[in-house]
């Protein structure tokens, strides 16, 4: 096994080949991510990938029977690592990894991939997204909202996204207990115009801020959000993935994105490569939580009060020693009544 | 019903592209030249407008850039329907494939061209796109109903509009009175070309703030059917770029009615889909396309 | 083409020029000169791109000189699904109509193998069999629906199947999240009773994924030649395809023939749902987007101008295209290069009728140049 | 007097073809000249070159002495020459009016189309030529008859002054012949120059001051029409002396084989066309039906054959009622049809010979085997016997391409699938409309032979002449009803004619609510 044909690994570095699902490195998300940990950790940046090719790679899968035959031909040419991103490569990467066992590979979104020669990397969503849920209605607070109310925007369905909404909702009711919040899916990662239809329709009946999960269809809702607030009104659009403050600027620093739910998918890419570097790489599961700084908040926004800031930060402290719980799935937050019947998030 | 109301702005937000490409394929066909390009045209333009604007803002241009983008986006939709006539109107070519093979090329092309301008697999975003009028209208609505009342007064009001139908219907009578059927065939192709590109403009500016490959989704096709639900006239197309607008936007006002909250949620994607397919069953009939559309023409006597 | 000359005997360049089979080859070197001037122009070299091709053809890596059959396996894989959509829209053709709804019936013959996958009887080959049956019958009914609408009430086929692939994409997602097991994404894993792997053609290809679904796709090849070119039903089909009155008057049943068509074209892109489905997944997939496999068939079959061993070559060339672009991007040559090229070798194809048009201006010359010479 | 067009030397070449080798053509100014010529001896191809759709590979054209390029039909219209097609160039859902101006449309002082007075200028046209049509009528309501009016008011209303009309009588009804006739009269009197090309000598005698005759891309002779008789024309048309009437055995008739009943028959509108006709075919019989294009002939034919259906009424086939059959059962049940548009009805143009002629009986016998699989060769077979048999002219033998054959050889293709099936009925519409005289001779002869052999033959034709040479039993058609029947010889040409022609106040069907 292990058909490492090129060892040649000019000036120590590891090697790795990212392989991502069909949206590319491009896609704001956690292939965005693991590629830019990727760049950074041979000290190349966005806009010089010099050392792309020598040292790192990337291969796109058009259609999902192209996982498995992308896994294996990584492997045939020989890296120290390859990466894969989403869930859906999980089946693929068990399937594939026993036929390389001296191959390294590594997984961000799940936790089952147990093979001895796969890292697993799992993001606590819920803790990031409680944080920017209560930027929100701290936000909303602070600018003597009485009743707001709040919107969530998915893309498909699912436990991951739900995990986000869920996060979203307990952040936002430890500050108001009875907001109400709307949900809406999408059913498409790509379908901007039903997500600005339905944040307009959200901003025009009073909801302060939207948050979406839904990939490409989420710029609908943040060019909603920059549109209003250029007309003066106090909505707030909330990013995801990464810091997405400048997909909201509007006017000079002006942002409509008040606030992003931050994944650090880079922070997986380098842990892996340097488990790898160190020969300390093994097939675990490793939790990105907001104590690892695996999910966060950003605060790029000028217009975030320091006030609001201090308070989350508090927040944050308490999650990471435990005093805060957060339910991720509809289920268990159902059951603790820490979010409203009615929702369209799904567990499975 | 007030739910109703309130999406009306979004729904026109949603309907005007379509019909914005819609026209110009209708215009296209009865020019007698089939463009099922459209799809590949929009993209194009809807590319090449985000990359303009976003560009033109950066180097500190004002509100004109939107303009100027959008006009960038016409002219390249335009550029690469030249390919389009060329290949029916001058090779007298198969028009499903030269129609064909500029989707699969706009798809190569945007991507690439992002690569080359962004460094990414899409334009970046840019800052602020079309924002709307006091009623909450985009400019789209008022450049759609102007494109479809535009394009009613050349086709009925013009003796251009006589000359471009009988190409459309029997381009042999045309050309035995003189008219220049190719000339008015290119007319048509360019101007659907051009009217794509404008409508994918138009997405961009309106829907998101950037182009990825997901950003026009099918409307072009959509567009096609409108073409043919509408019975090839300006009000009818319309009417059934309307409808479909409805349709999509379904959720934004019955979606709080519980009952049909219980249905899967993807029976709202399906809605505009099934509601267009059962109009075009319950209001078939006579095909009223034009009779020589899809047809090279071969001039010759007789 | 209408040959006047016979009786004189044709220069070679002339010969190759009539062939289609010629042209086409021409036009996909074109597609390709013009994708390596590309390549060039954005600074990589474009030898990669050919390395990349011959890997994917031959299984042969250049740069460390080893021997890969697998590249062989999933090429031919790849293949299968898009010689088979390429089919799909070269049978309605055929018969005059042009189908875009290959998309929609490959998504309806992949859910409807998935759900007889998972709740079918566990009996060894039979299951498999019955879930690939299904599959090309949901995929002929999907089809034949457009046929009948297009026959009954002369709903546009073209019109009628966008809709139907986006209803498809829905409905699959709205019956797949019925299955057992089902979560956003996936369901439960198929019993091994349902899968069509094929431990032969592993063997040979080096654990590839190519699967029994391959030797479906070689019967396909051949029932639809045979179909079309040596029984009274593809006579019958082929005379609607070119004059509908005519076939009417000579009483062959048009309504029959063109929902029949249509039926038959959703067979193979439902078969080609199936087969993907049980080929190369070991689970039901609950997709939230299209495979494509059905709208490149369109370019499939325009490239290999509806026949069957034309499109059967050109499936060839879209699926080595396909495994070649990711052995490409690992030599850093953009992906989009071969949307590019195959986007261009469907352009170019146009350029057979610029033939066309340069051999009657040739021949015109040539008889002028007779006549005023007498 | 001096010529108005000369054409001088004019050579024009198709792939494989010299359409028009060497030709002169003088036009006197003010004279109506006619042009005959057996199907292919270049007439149209000659005009078109006169008219600018193509140009000549040498030779020179002058008009009125002076030499002139005509590049285009712009030319052609610029230089006052107006061109009457063979197949008419109407848009079919224009307005007569606006198919009238297209291309030079009236236009209102900001350039927007002025139909108000294009229709005042055209009315004023027809009221001052007697072209009466309704300005409003869509093209395609209007009979053929109206429709030739509009092209010639296109002309008129260009200010051609030299027209040309290509095989206008062709499509129309003796009495619109007689009609067009006059209009020629009123043209030429109002001082136009006419070159009517035709391959009927009769017409040619009517109108005609003198006769260029071609003959396979030549010109043959150009005649004063007043000093030859109709013989000498034709002989000079086609190189040999012809035989003008048709040798016919006596009447023996059998049982009645094909038997119409009350049949009635709707278009696509809803419109009755076919209203309540009753009518019976013999076993040795030629019923032939006359009457003016539009009154339901087409649609009985359709409503036979199964191509529409019907609304009420019987089809009896020997006796039994095949009308809710399908159109395959009905050939299956003996019923043959020579349709009336062969490209449209007849043929599948890509398909060659040998697969036409099976196109009905594909699926049987020695053509399909069991499970069906076709069996090429036996086609082959059969398309290289029956070529041989009708004489069928095409370059590839029964592999030729049927679209690719000459309007003659494709009707022959045809009627060779069609009798070779050996029907008991035979429906027959049209079959020898633009053939030329040795194609129709021949056409007209497997006819009769078919009936000589016993079969029952219902005869469709707007050519008077056909009918009566051809027909046993001879029926007026009127709005869709049979107004009167006939034996052969009890009725003169003009009797039937007036019995058409007191129909023509209101045509096109009678409108149900
Ligand atoms: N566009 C063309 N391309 C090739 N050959 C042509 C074309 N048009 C005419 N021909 C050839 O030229 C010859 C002369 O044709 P033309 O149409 O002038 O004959 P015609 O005398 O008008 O016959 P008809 O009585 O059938 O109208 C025909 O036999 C035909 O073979
Ligand atoms: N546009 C064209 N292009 C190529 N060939 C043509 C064209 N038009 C006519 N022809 C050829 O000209 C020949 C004669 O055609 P046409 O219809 O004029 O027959 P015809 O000479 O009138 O014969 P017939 O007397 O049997 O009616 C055919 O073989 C046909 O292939
Ligand atoms: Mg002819
Ligand atoms: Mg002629």
């Amino acid at each position: 096994g292990g058909a490492k044909e090129t060892p040649v690994v000019p000036g120590g570095k590891p090697t790795i080949r990212l392989l991502t699902d069909a949206t590319g490195i491009d896609d704001k998300s956690f292939n965005a991510a693991a590629w830019r940990g990727i760049v950074e950790f041979y000290g190349d940046t966005g806009g010089n990938t010099s050392r792309r090719g020598a040292f790192y790679d990337v291969v796109t899968a058009q259609t999902q029977d192209m996982y498995i035959p992308n896994l294996k031909q990584a492997a045939d040419e020989g890296y120290d690592l390859i990466a894969v991103t989403g869930f859906t490569w999980a089946d693929s990467l068990n399937e594939v990894a026993p036929l390389y066992p001296d191959q390294n590979f590594m997984i961000v979104d799940v936790d089952y991939v147990t093979q001895p020669n796969v890292m697993n990397f799992v993001y606590r969503e819920e803790q990031g997204s409680y944080l920017v849920g209560m930027v929100a209605a701290l936000q909303a607070k602070e600018d003597g909202i009485a009743n707001p109310r709040f919107g969530f925007i998915g893309g498909v369905p699912g436990a991951t996204i739900t995990k986000f909404e869920m996060g979203y909702i307990q952040g936002i009711r430890s500050v108001f207990p009875n907001a109400p919040i709307v949900d809406y899916y999408t059913n498409d990662w790509g379908k901007p115009e039903l997500a600005k239809a339905q944040a307009k329709s959200w901003y025009d009946t009073g909801v302060y801020a939207v948050y979406s999960a839904a990939g490409g269809s989420g710029n609908g809702t943040i060019a909603q959000a920059k549109e209003y607030r250029a007309q003066g009104r106090n909505v707030w659009a909330i990013g995801v993935d990464s810091d997405q403050y400048a997909d909201g600027l509007y006017d000079g620093t002006k942002s409509s994105v008040l606030t992003s739910m931050i994944k650090k998918v880079e922070s997986s890419s380098l842990y892996a490569l340097h488990a790898v570097e160190n020969g300390t790489f093994t097939g675990t599961v490793v939790a990105m939580s907001l104590a690892d700084d695996g999910v966060g908040y950003s605060a790029a926004n000028p217009e975030l009060s320091k006030n609001v800031i201090a308070q989350v930060e508090a927040a944050k402290a308490d999650i990471i020693n435990g005093k805060i719980t957060i339910y991720g799935t509809y289920k268990e937050a159902l059951a603790n009544n820490a979010a409203p019947a009615g929702l369209s998030a799904r567990d499975d | 019903m007030n739910l109703f109301f309130n999406a009306i702005p979004s729904i026109l937000m949603i309907v005007s592209p379509i019909l914005i490409v819609a026209i110009g394929g209708m215009i296209c066909e009865r020019s007698g030249v089939v463009n099922i390009a459209l799809e590949g045209l929009m993209g194009l333009g809807a590319c090449a407008t985000a990359s303009a604007h976003v560009l033109m803002e950066t180097a500190g241009m004002g509100a004109p850039s939107i303009w100027l983008a959008l006009l960038i986006g016409s002219l390249v939709g335009m550029l690469f329907s030249v390919i389009h006539a060329f290949a029916s109107i001058n090779l007298k070519a198969n028009q499903t494939i030269s129609g064909t093979g500029i989707n699969l090329l706009a798809d190569g092309v945007t991507i690439f061209a992002a690569q080359v301008l962004f460094s990414a697999d899409r334009t970046r975003g840019f800052r602020m796109g079309m924002q709307t009028d006091a009623l909450g209208i985009y400019p789209t609505v008022y450049i759609a109903i102007g494109v479809v009342i535009l394009s009613w007064f050349v086709l009925y009001r013009l003796p251009f509009g006589m000359h471009l139908r009988a190409c459309g219907e029997h381009p042999s009578a045309a050309d035995s009175v003189g008219i220049n059927v190719k000339g008015i065939r290119y007319f048509g192709v360019l101007t659907s070309g051009f009217l794509a590109g404008l409508a994918g403009g138009c997405i961009v500016l309106t829907q998101t703030i950037q182009y990825t490959s997901n950003t026009i989704n099918g409307r072009g096709f959509i567009a096609l059917a409108a073409v043919s639900f509408g019975r090839w006239r300006p009000a009818g197309v319309a009417a059934a770029a309307l409808l479909f607008g409805v349709a999509q936007a379904l959720y934004l006002f019955t979606g709080g009615i519980p009952a049909l909250k219980a249905l899967p949620s993807e029976v709202f994607n399906i809605m505009p889909y099934l509601i267009t397919l059962i109009a075009l069953v319950v209001f078939s009939g006579k095909n009223y396309a034009p009779l020589a559309s899809g047809q090279p023409y071969e001039k010759g006597a007789s | 083409m209408k040959n006047r000359l016979s009786g004189k005997t044709l220069s070679v360049s002339r010969r190759l020029m009539d062939s289609q089979g010629f042209t086409s080859l021409m036009v996909v070197l074109l597609g390709f000169l013009v994708g390596t001037i590309l390549v060039a122009l954005v600074g990589r070299n474009p030898l990669n791109l050919y390395k990349a091709i011959l890997q994917a053809l031959t299984g042969y890596n250049v740069d460390n000189g080893r021997m890969n059959v697998r590249y062989i396996g999933e090429t031919l894989n790849y293949s299968v699904p898009f010689i088979l959509c390429g089919f799909s829209l070269a049978f309605a053709a055929r018969t005059g109509l042009f189908n875009i709804g290959g998309e929609g019936q490959y998504i309806m013959g992949m859910t409807v193998a998935q759900v007889i996958a998972l709740l079918g009887p566990q009996v060894p080959f039979l299951h498999a069999a019955l879930a690939i049956v299904c599959a090309t019958l949901i995929g002929a009914l999907w089809g034949g629906v457009v046929g009948l609408l297009k026959a009954r009430y002369e709903v546009s086929e073209v019109v009628s199947t966008i809709m139907l692939n986006y209803i498809a994409l829905y409905l699959s997602r709205i019956i797949c999240l019925q299955l057992p097991g089902a979560t956003t994404f996936r369901t439960a894993n198929f019993p091994t009773t349902a899968v069509i792997d094929n431990s032969f053609l592993q063997r040979l290809t080096n654990n590839s994924l190519l699967n029994s679904g391959f030797f479906l796709m070689i019967i396909a090849v051949v029932l639809y030649w045979f179909i079309m070119e040596k029984t009274s039903l593809g006579f019958g089909l082929r005379a609607t395809g070119f004059n509908k009155e005519a076939a009417r008057n000579s009483g062959i049943p048009v309504v029959k023939s063109i929902a029949l068509s249509m039926a038959f074209a959703g067979a193979f892109a439902g078969l080609a749902g199936g087969i993907v489905a049980l080929g190369s997944f070991k689970y039901g997939r609950v997709i939230s987007g299209m495979d494509n496999y059905g709208f490149n068939g369109i370019a499939v079959a325009l490239v290999g101008n509806n026949t069957a061993i034309g499109t059967m070559l050109a499936g060839f060339l879209f699926g080595m295209l396909k495994n070649a672009q990711a052995l490409m991007q690992g030599k850093q040559i953009p992906k989009e290069i071969t949307f590019i090229i195959q986007g261009l070798i469907v352009v170019f194809i146009s350029l057979r009728s610029a033939l066309d048009l340069y051999r009657q201006w040739n021949d015109k010359k040539r008889l002028q140049k007779e006549v005023l010479a007498k | 007097m001096g010529y108005a067009i000369e054409m001088l030397d004019i050579t024009k070449t198709f792939p494989g073809i010299i359409a028009n080798d060497n030709i002169t053509l003088q036009v006197k100014e003010n004279e109506v000249h006619a042009l005959l010529g057996e199907n292919g001896a270049g007439k149209s191809t000659l005009m078109s070159v006169l008219f600018g759709s193509y140009s000549p590979d040498a030779g020179t054209i002058r008009l009125r002495g002076d030499d002139v390029k005509i590049f285009s039909p712009n030319v052609a219209t610029e230089l006052g020459i107006g061109m009457v097609h063979q197949h008419f160039k109407l848009v079919h859902n224009y307005t007569v009016t606006e198919n009238i101006v297209l291309g030079m449309e009236p236009r209102s002082r900001f350039g927007l189309l002025d139909l108000g007075s294009a229709r005042k200028r055209v009315e004023q046209i027809s009221e001052q030529y007697g072209l009466h049509v309704d300005a409003d009528a869509l093209v395609e309501d209007i009979t053929v008859g109206q429709q030739q009016r509009v092209e010639i008011l296109k002309t008129l209303y260009r200010n051609a002054d030299i027209i040309i009309f290509d095989e206008p009588t062709a499509v129309l009804t003796p009495q619109e012949i007689d009609e067009l006739m006059d209009i020629i009269r009123l043209l030429k009197k109002e001082g136009k120059t006419i070159i009517l090309i035709t391959h009927k000598l009769k017409e040619i005698k009517a109108v005609a001051d003198r006769c260029t005759v071609l003959r396979r891309g030549k010109s043959i002779n150009t005649v004063t029409v007043a000093d030859v008789s109709e013989r000498q024309l034709a002989e000079m048309m086609v190189g040999r002396s012809v035989e003008f009437s048709i040798k016919k055995k006596p009447l023996h008739a059998g049982n009645v084989v094909l038997s119409i009943r009350n049949l009635t028959v709707k278009d696509a509108l809803d419109t009755v066309k076919v209203n309540d006709l009753s009518i019976d075919v013999h076993a040795g019989e030629i019923v032939g039906i006359a009457g003016v294009d539009g009154n339901g002939q087409s649609e009985l034919m359709y409503g036979l054959t199964g191509l529409s259906p019907i609304a009420s009424g019987q089809i009896l086939l020997d006796g039994k009622d095949i009308s809710d059959m399908t159109i395959r059962e009905r050939i299956e049940r003996g019923l043959g049809h020579i349709p009336e548009d062969r490209q449209k009805h007849g043929l599948v143009g890509p398909f060659s010979i040998g697969e036409n002629i099976t196109l009905k009986d594909y699926f049987k016998g020695p053509f399909s085997a069991s499970y069906g699989i076709l069996n090429h060769p036996a086609m082959d077979e059969r398309g290289v016997r029956l070529i041989k048999e009708f004489d069928i002219r095409a370059g590839q033998g029964t592999a030729t391409p049927a679209g690719s054959l000459s309007g003659g050889n494709q009707q022959k293709v045809i009627v060779a699938r069609e009798i070779e099936l050996s029907p008991q009925v035979l429906l027959v519409a049209q079959p020898t409309r633009g053939l030329d005289v040795g194609a129709i001779e021949y056409i007209r002869g497997r006819l009769i032979a078919e009936r000589d052999k016993g079969k029952a033959i219902l005869l469709i034709s707007f050519e008077l002449d056909e009918i009566m040479n051809l027909c046993d039993t001879i029926a007026t058609i009127s709005k869709g009803s049979i107004v009167g029947i006939f034996a052969q010889g009890e009725v003169t040409e003009h009797d039937i004619g007036l019995m058409m022609a007191g129909t023509r106040k209101n045509e096109g069907g009678v409108h149900t609510v």
